[in-house]
């Protein structure tokens, strides 16, 4: 029990990041107080929503590489719908249905024209950024354009976290529930684990690859509302070069770049992982010079480490050997 | 034909950079006939500076004026575009001496250097810790202000400088760097941030952590962005030039070297219309005028217009 | 008689189609035509595109991708990709500078430019073809690493005042308009042409892109292939240091950032399935062409360079939707 | 007009005129098929005849390019694998259409698990049913253990209990023992007679004689994609349905010659793998074709790919003529002289997407290039010369190896080893799935081989083929060498019974 325990990829990360945490305590303490982590977990806040859409995805045997310039898009315009007195709530729909229609456009091409979803995400990458270019002809809206309660929202606090927080963990329940009890959830699974079986047992390939195109653009979608709130500035490059961080994240979280495996908790461990590096270094006094490199050993450690505890196992021919096992 | 002035600039999209524009066009009007052509790269890179100049030079402009994002990797293109018979200067954030006939400062570096550390040192009369949020590690007028604020420190005795901090002039970057200095020096007493972007993201992050009141954000900022945070205390004061004035005079000064009314070099002075003249030193740089320090008391008066 | 009892086998062409016809009906001709189609559209709309030193001023919009491009349409086709090129071109040109200042000699460079390279690209072959790790994730894991040794070793500094002699790999002309990157260009697309399409190495590296278990079921050594193309991958990269941090005469950690997303771009444009298994080196040349050509015929007109990025983006999608619309159309 | 059985009962599922075609195969071409309630219809007829491919039209997965399905009689059709189970239709596909990453229990409901509250799925029922299912066929796996540490076998107890979750009335089971033990086949049995009990319609195919004639009440014979002949079980001889299903006497599809048994060429010795295969040496002689025979997933394949260099044996030595290799890589098992046509040709096979001549000419390269430089015309010449001796159709060399029929890929890779003039070769399965006239084809050439003096190792899963061709037979069980026979003792019973293990078997 403990040794399968241990083989976990979960296991491994979320022990992982306590040693983290625990070598960042003995430089700095206070990193440890609680007031300080439930801020690194707000400030990770985006990064999880992200992942766990990006999961959906990459679930399917597909990326998105267009999710930072998604979020980008929505949020300046939850920023352009604010600056037009649109209530909050109106905003939050119409970032979330905007998000999501992006993701359709993927998700559309990936599905009915069967373009490989790298070159769809690289190219649309570009174009959602560019449309904010021509949306805004490249303006900022800063802070003192966004209404005070635009601006408040996310980091109101509410039980202590501020609203950004519960929405992750908000975000986070929904999606674990989903992937665990819906239909669609589970056929994410199957149709990167096994696509030539999915079409076996009635799931479409292309409308499930669909689906998870929108829900990763619906929560960067999301996000970008909550992200221009919170750094209260909206302009074209905002979350540049974000989608590599989501994915890395993933990539951390094991969740398997070619498909068909991977778990919620791990996505998240991935993302707190990366957030908690981000938040510390600064902190513990490493020159943000470093922080490049240590994410990026970081990033090949964890795939030797997944790749290590996936290990090609023996189908198990051998009578004694099914005993041993 | 109107003679046609490139004004290029670190990025499309910044705020400073759009009224600098602003101040060209009114120059380009006052002088008659010259266009202007405002372009720059999407993001601060010089290699896409270099490709913006490159099309430059191809259409043989009679002037470019940039601000650059490298001081030295934009020189071998702008030599070439000397070579092709074009006037080049640099304003804002220069490029080194061979890549222009001359620089424009904003200010004089000693005096925006003395400038930002005497925002903060005004509000400290006890002295204390301070940190520095800067843009890019590469931008080379942040560098400068920074070295020249290190060497007049000695004058502000208690005044202590206790890390250095790049946001990279993104929005969210700088709030973070901001939070761990936060974190780090819960001691601090100020943050001086000689850049529009970083100025804005560390009082964002200073309301936020609920520190309005004992850590005064300063620095270089634009009054549009800031009056809020000044309203809510977090920045005392702030400083910075005219955007369009500098904008209005890198204008003018390209326009009279490419007549060929006015010479670049050591101790000439060119004129820069309703700025007055400037006056080249040894490394043909010269300077605009000084900062100008805002604060509750007159930023509603500007934070309209730039 | 015998051969009333075993009818002699049938006899089978070698080829169907005559090379022409398949020529005509290719990608490469469709790029062909669209990238005419951009240059008499340039040629139209400004009057300064057709001077043979503007073009030649603007072929180093491409010419440093292009040349990574060339391994990375390989190494695509062989069912890899390499996204740490650039922060590949990030630490050579440190690893130069660090020279440059020590007093290394300008041949000593260029050699520590490539070498580096070298050991990068042999560094992501390891994990990739000695620890079987999925390519994609491994080279976001060194792009990171790669550049972030860099920002360690620089910081906010910067390496300059790089030898004159130095500056001809960027800056020189072999002859007339023609700079040494355009030559350099032209070369590589000689070799890496005559690589792919006439040696037994590039008829190997389509067989592992189009079917990688099979290809080792066939008695060949995948891993050993797979290793040398991240070698010649790193190697490109190195090169592409060299000149672009001549061009430059500055090294920054920051340089050359973004080159891996135009590089995979231009390879896709040429038609190289990113899927692996197909395309061609006169497809990725045309495709750097076709992309050299619409960001310096816009800049001539001004046009941001974000508009530039949608059209090429725009221009990515709809090359590779087109036909399949068409086809869809047609059922 | 419907057709009547012989006990007056109405068909319950009915195919008519039902036509399939796949680029270069027309698999199945007007067949006709009816399955009556409380029946076992058996589908008989060789490898490619088109037995899967109507299992697949029948769960909405091809649709047939013409014919009708029509379901008591009223017509219908079953645009996706959904709506023929919704229709009452379910399958045990040939294939294990399985999900790694799932549990047992979710492999068993994906697409129509139970819905609790708020229409998500009830996890607690789920379990529940699927501990039901799995007891009702006598499977005793734990329903939330994850499917990829299961064992071939016990996979396919779930793709069983999965085709049971459905409530149906028609059940098709595509050889559904082949990878089963005797003790779970009885379970198997026993199953059958329970849902005939229930009155459904069993489609039953299977490749095994005494099986079809245990079960079966009706049989149905294909022959390359055509309707051949059916009728009841009762008075058919084994012989009878040999005839139909093949055309032809069954000799001519085993054309062995004899050939002069020589010198060992291949010396194998205690080759072991920790969880693959144990203790495995034998010796193979010049001229020899040396079968193996066994169960699926007795690790035949695992033992030959070790040899070829794809597995790395823990232990063990092998002699190639008398001198020993080590072989740690395919390169140097072709350097050994040992070559090997793999089991699963799509993937391990041909090089779909390429030419022919570049398949055939890739292990030798080495010959037809000049330092490196491809020559064209020797990839042809080479080409040519192999595929006239094997009789390719295809329209030209430069055609993709991928639009060619099962039987001429099989050639391809058959002819990119010869052209290595190699000195073992492996055949692993080598007739699986083509059709009848290229079977024979492969077997008259197995035999030239031979007769030249080419050591031949032959694995395969089909008595007929193993004692039609084999000169020595090998029979492997569970990761070892269970017995081997000669001469006398190659009779079927001895290699079942060494196969399934023969305390079981008596
Ligand atoms: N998807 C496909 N594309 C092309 N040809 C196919 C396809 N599926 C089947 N075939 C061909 O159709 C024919 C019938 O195949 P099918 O799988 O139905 O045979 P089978 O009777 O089930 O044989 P076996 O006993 O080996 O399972 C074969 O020649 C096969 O190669
Ligand atoms: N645990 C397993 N999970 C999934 N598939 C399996 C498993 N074990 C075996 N298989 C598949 O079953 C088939 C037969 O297995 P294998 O090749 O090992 O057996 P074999 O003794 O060589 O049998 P044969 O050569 O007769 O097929 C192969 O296609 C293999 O991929
Ligand atoms: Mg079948
Ligand atoms: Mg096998």
């Amino acid at each position: 029990m403990l040794s399968s325990l241990l083989k976990s990829r979960e296991a491994v990360l979320a022990f992982a990041i306590l040693v983290l945490v625990a070598l960042i305590a003995l430089r700095f303490p206070a990193f440890v107080a609680p007031s300080n982590l439930a801020a690194v977990f707000t400030d990770t806040s985006p990064l999880i929503i992200l992942a766990l859409g990006q999961m959906a995805v990459i679930l399917t045997k597909c990326i998105d590489l267009s999710v930072a310039a998604n979020l980008a898009l929505c949020g300046m315009v939850a920023a352009m719908l604010n600056g037009m007195g649109v209530p909050l709530p109106a905003i939050l729909l119409a970032v979330i249905v905007l998000g999501a229609a992006l993701g359709a456009v993927n998700g559309l091409l990936v599905w009915t024209l069967n373009i490989p979803s790298i070159v769809v995400t690289l190219g649309t990458m570009t174009i959602f950024r560019g449309i904010i270019f021509l949306l805004t002809d490249g303006k900022w809206i800063n802070a003192h354009q966004m209404s005070a309660g635009f601006k408040a929202f996310p980091r109101a606090a509410f039980l202590g976290l501020p609203v950004m927080a519960w929405i992750a963990l908000a975000v986070v329940g929904c999606f674990a529930l989903f992937i665990a009890r819906t239909p669609l959830g589970r056929a994410l699974f199957a149709v990167g684990g096994n696509p030539h079986a999915a079409v076996y047992t009635g799931i479409h390939i292309g409308k499930t690859q669909f689906a998870a195109f929108v829900i990763s653009g619906a929560l960067a979608g999301l996000t970008g509302y909550l992200w221009v709130a919170r750094y209260a500035v909206a302009y074209v490059d905002i979350a540049g070069g974000f989608e590599l961080d989501v994915v890395a994240a993933c990539v951390i979280g094991g969740i398997a770049i070619a498909g068909g495996a991977g778990s919620v908790a791990g996505a998240v461990m991935g993302a707190l992982f990366l957030g908690i590096i981000k938040n510390a270094l600064p902190v513990v006094g490493i020159s943000p010079f470093w922080q490049l490199a240590i994410s990026g050993s970081t990033i090949l450690i964890a795939i030797a480490v997944n790749a290590r505890s996936q290990g090609k196992k023996g189908r198990i021919i051998l009578k004694q050997a099914e005993h041993r096992a | 034909e109107p003679m046609r002035i490139a004004l290029v600039v670190k990025a499309l999209g910044i705020g400073f950079f759009e009224a600098a524009n602003k101040g060209a066009e009114e120059a380009a009007k006052e002088l008659g006939d010259v266009e202007i052509i405002y372009t720059g790269p999407t993001d601060t890179t010089a290699e896409g500076q270099i490709e913006v100049i490159n099309s430059l030079i191809a259409q043989k402009v009679d002037a470019i004026a940039v601000s650059a994002n490298d001081t030295d990797a934009l020189v071998p293109t702008l030599k070439k575009a000397m070579e092709r018979g074009i006037t080049v200067i640099s304003w804002d954030s220069g490029v080194a001496k061979d890549g222009r006939l001359m620089h424009l400062n904003p200010s004089s570096s000693a005096l925006i250097g003395n400038t930002i550390v005497k925002l903060a040192a005004d509000h400290l009369p006890e002295g204390g810790d301070v940190a520095i949020l800067s843009a890019t590690t590469t931008s080379t007028n942040q560098n400068t202000w920074i070295e020249e604020a290190k060497k007049v420190l000695p004058n502000y005795p208690g005044i202590n400088i206790v890390a250095t901090v790049y946001g990279d002039d993104l929005a969210d970057k700088s709030y973070r760097e901001t939070q761990g200095l936060l974190q780090t020096y819960p001691n601090l007493k100020a943050i001086i941030a000689p850049t529009s972007v970083g100025i804005v993201a560390a009082a964002q992050a200073v309301e936020d952590a609920g520190k309005v009141g004992s850590v005064n954000v300063t620095g270089l900022g634009l009054p549009s962005e800031m009056a809020g945070h000044v309203k809510s205390g977090a920045s005392q004061s702030f400083a910075i030039w005219n955007p369009i004035d500098l904008g209005y005079s890198a204008t003018m000064i390209a326009y009279h070297l490419a007549k060929g009314d006015a010479k670049a070099e050591p101790g000439a002075e060119i004129s820069m219309g309703r700025m007055g003249n400037v006056k080249l030193d040894d490394n043909n740089e010269g300077a605009m005028a000084d900062p100008f320090t805002y604060d509750a008391s007159n930023i509603d008066q500007f934070s309209s217009i730039f | 008689m015998t051969a009333a009892s075993q009818p002699t086998p049938r006899h089978i062409p070698d080829r169907l189609k005559s090379r022409l016809s398949r020529t005509l009906k290719s990608w490469e001709a469709l790029l062909l035509v669209v990238a005419a189609a951009i240059f008499v559209a340039n040629a139209l709309a400004s009057p300064y595109f057709l001077d043979p030193w503007n073009l030649s001023d603007a072929s180093f919009n491409f010419t440093e991708k292009a040349l990574i491009a060339f391994a990375m349409a390989m190494l695509i086709i062989a069912g890899e990709i390499d996204l740490s090129v650039a922060a590949i071109i990030a630490l050579a040109s440190t690893v130069m500078g660090s020279a440059m200042v020590a007093g290394a000699p300008v041949w000593a460079l260029v050699g520590l430019g490539i070498g580096t390279g070298l050991a990068c690209g042999a560094f992501n072959g390891l994990l990739v073809a000695g620890f079987g790790l999925p390519s994609i994730v491994v080279t976001i894991g060194t792009m990171s690493l790669f550049r972030g040794i860099s920002y360690i070793v620089l910081g906010d500094g910067a390496f300059t005042g790089y030898p004159p002699e130095f500056g001809w790999f960027g800056q020189g002309y072999v002859w007339w308009v023609f700079s040494f990157e355009l030559a350099l260009f032209a070369v590589m697309a000689v070799v890496f042409g005559v690589l792919l399409h006439r040696t037994n190495f590039g008829r190997l590296v389509y067989v592992i892109g189009n079917n990688a278990t099979a290809a080792r079921f066939s008695g060949v050594r995948v891993d050993r292939v797979r290793f040398i193309l991240f070698l010649l991958t790193g190697v490109m990269s190195g090169v592409a240091s060299v000149c672009l941090t001549s061009r430059l005469g500055s090294t920054r950690p920051s340089i050359a950032t973004g080159f891996e997303l135009e590089a995979v771009t231009m390879v896709v444009l040429g038609g190289v399935s990113i899927l692996g298994g197909s395309g061609s080196i006169p497809g990725v040349v045309i495709a750097a062409l076709v992309m050299g050509l619409v960001t310096f015929g816009l800049g001539l007109l001004n046009v941001p360079g974000i508009v530039m990025s949608i059209i090429v983006g725009g221009l990515l999608i709809g090359v590779i939707a087109l036909p399949r619309l068409w086809a869809m159309m047609r059922k | 007009m419907q057709a009547q059985s012989a006990s007056g009962t109405a068909p319950v599922l009915s195919l008519r005129g039902i036509t399939k075609t796949f680029p270069g195969v027309r698999a199945l071409n007007a067949v006709q098929l009816d399955l009556y309630p409380g029946q076992v219809t058996a589908l008989i007829g060789e490898n490619g005849a088109g037995k899967s491919t109507i299992v697949k039209i029948l769960t909405g997965i091809y649709q047939p390019d013409e014919g009708t399905i029509a379901v008591d009689g009223q017509e219908i059709r079953f645009p996706t694998a959904q709506a023929a189970g919704a229709a009452g239709v379910t399958a045990i596909h040939q294939e294990t259409v399985l999900f790694d990453e799932l549990t047992v229990a979710e492999n068993i409901f994906i697409g129509h698990a139970p819905r609790g509250r708020f229409g998500l799925i009830d996890t607690a029922r789920m379990v529940e049913e699927a501990r039901h299912l799995l007891a009702s066929i006598g499977a005793d796996l734990d329903a939330n253990i994850r499917l990829r540490d299961l064992g071939i076998a016990a996979k396919h107890l779930v793709a069983i209990a999965r085709a049971l979750s459905i409530d149906a009335r028609v059940v098709i089971m595509d050889e559904p023992t082949a990878a089963l033990s005797h003790k779970e086949i009885h379970e198997l049995y026993d199953l059958v007679e329970k849902l005939k009990a229930q009155g459904k319609a069993i489609l039953f195919i299977s490749h095994k004689f005494d099986e079809i004639f245990r079960i079966a009440d009706r049989f149905t014979v294909f022959r390359d994609g055509q309707f051949v002949a059916e009728g009841p079980m009762g008075g058919v001889q084994e012989a009878d349905l040999v005839q139909m299903m093949v055309g032809r006497a069954v000799d001519q599809i085993y054309p062995k010659r004899p050939a002069e048994i020589g010198a060992p060429v291949l010396t194998v010795a205690g080759y072991c793998h920790p969880t693959e295969f144990d203790d495995i040496g034998f010796t193979l002689h010049r001229g020899e074709i040396l079968g193996f025979y066994g169960l699926i997933g007795a690790g035949r394949s695992e033992v030959m790919q070790a040899l070829f260099g794809i597995t790395r044996p823990s232990k063990g030595a092998c002699k190639v003529e008398g001198e020993v290799r080590v072989i740690r890589s395919t390169a140097e098992a072709v350097e050994a002289g040992i070559v090997y046509v793999p089991e699963d040709r799509g993937r391990q096979g041909a090089v779909k997407g390429l030419p022919i001549f570049q398949n055939v000419t890739l292990p030798s390269l080495g010959r037809t290039s000049r330092h490196g430089f491809l020559r064209l015309a020797e990839e042809f010449a080479l080409t040519r010369e192999y595929t006239r001796r094997l009789d390719l159709r295809a329209a030209s060399l430069d055609q993709d190896v991928g639009l060619l029929s099962g039987g001429n890929q099989q050639k391809v890779v058959i002819a990119k080893w010869l052209a290595t003039r190699p000195r073992v070769i492996i055949l692993d399965e080598p007739t699986k799935g083509i059709d009848i006239g290229s079977k024979a084809a492969v077997h008259d050439f197995m035999s030239e081989l031979a007769a030249q003096g080419l050591a031949v190792i032959m694995v395969s899963s089909e008595i007929p083929e193993v004692l039609g061709m084999a000169d020595r037979v090998i029979v492997m069980r569970e990761g070892r060498i269970a017995a081997e026979f000669v001469g006398e003792t190659m009779t079927p019973e001895n290699l079942v019974r060494a196969a399934v293990g023969i305390e079981e078997a008596a």
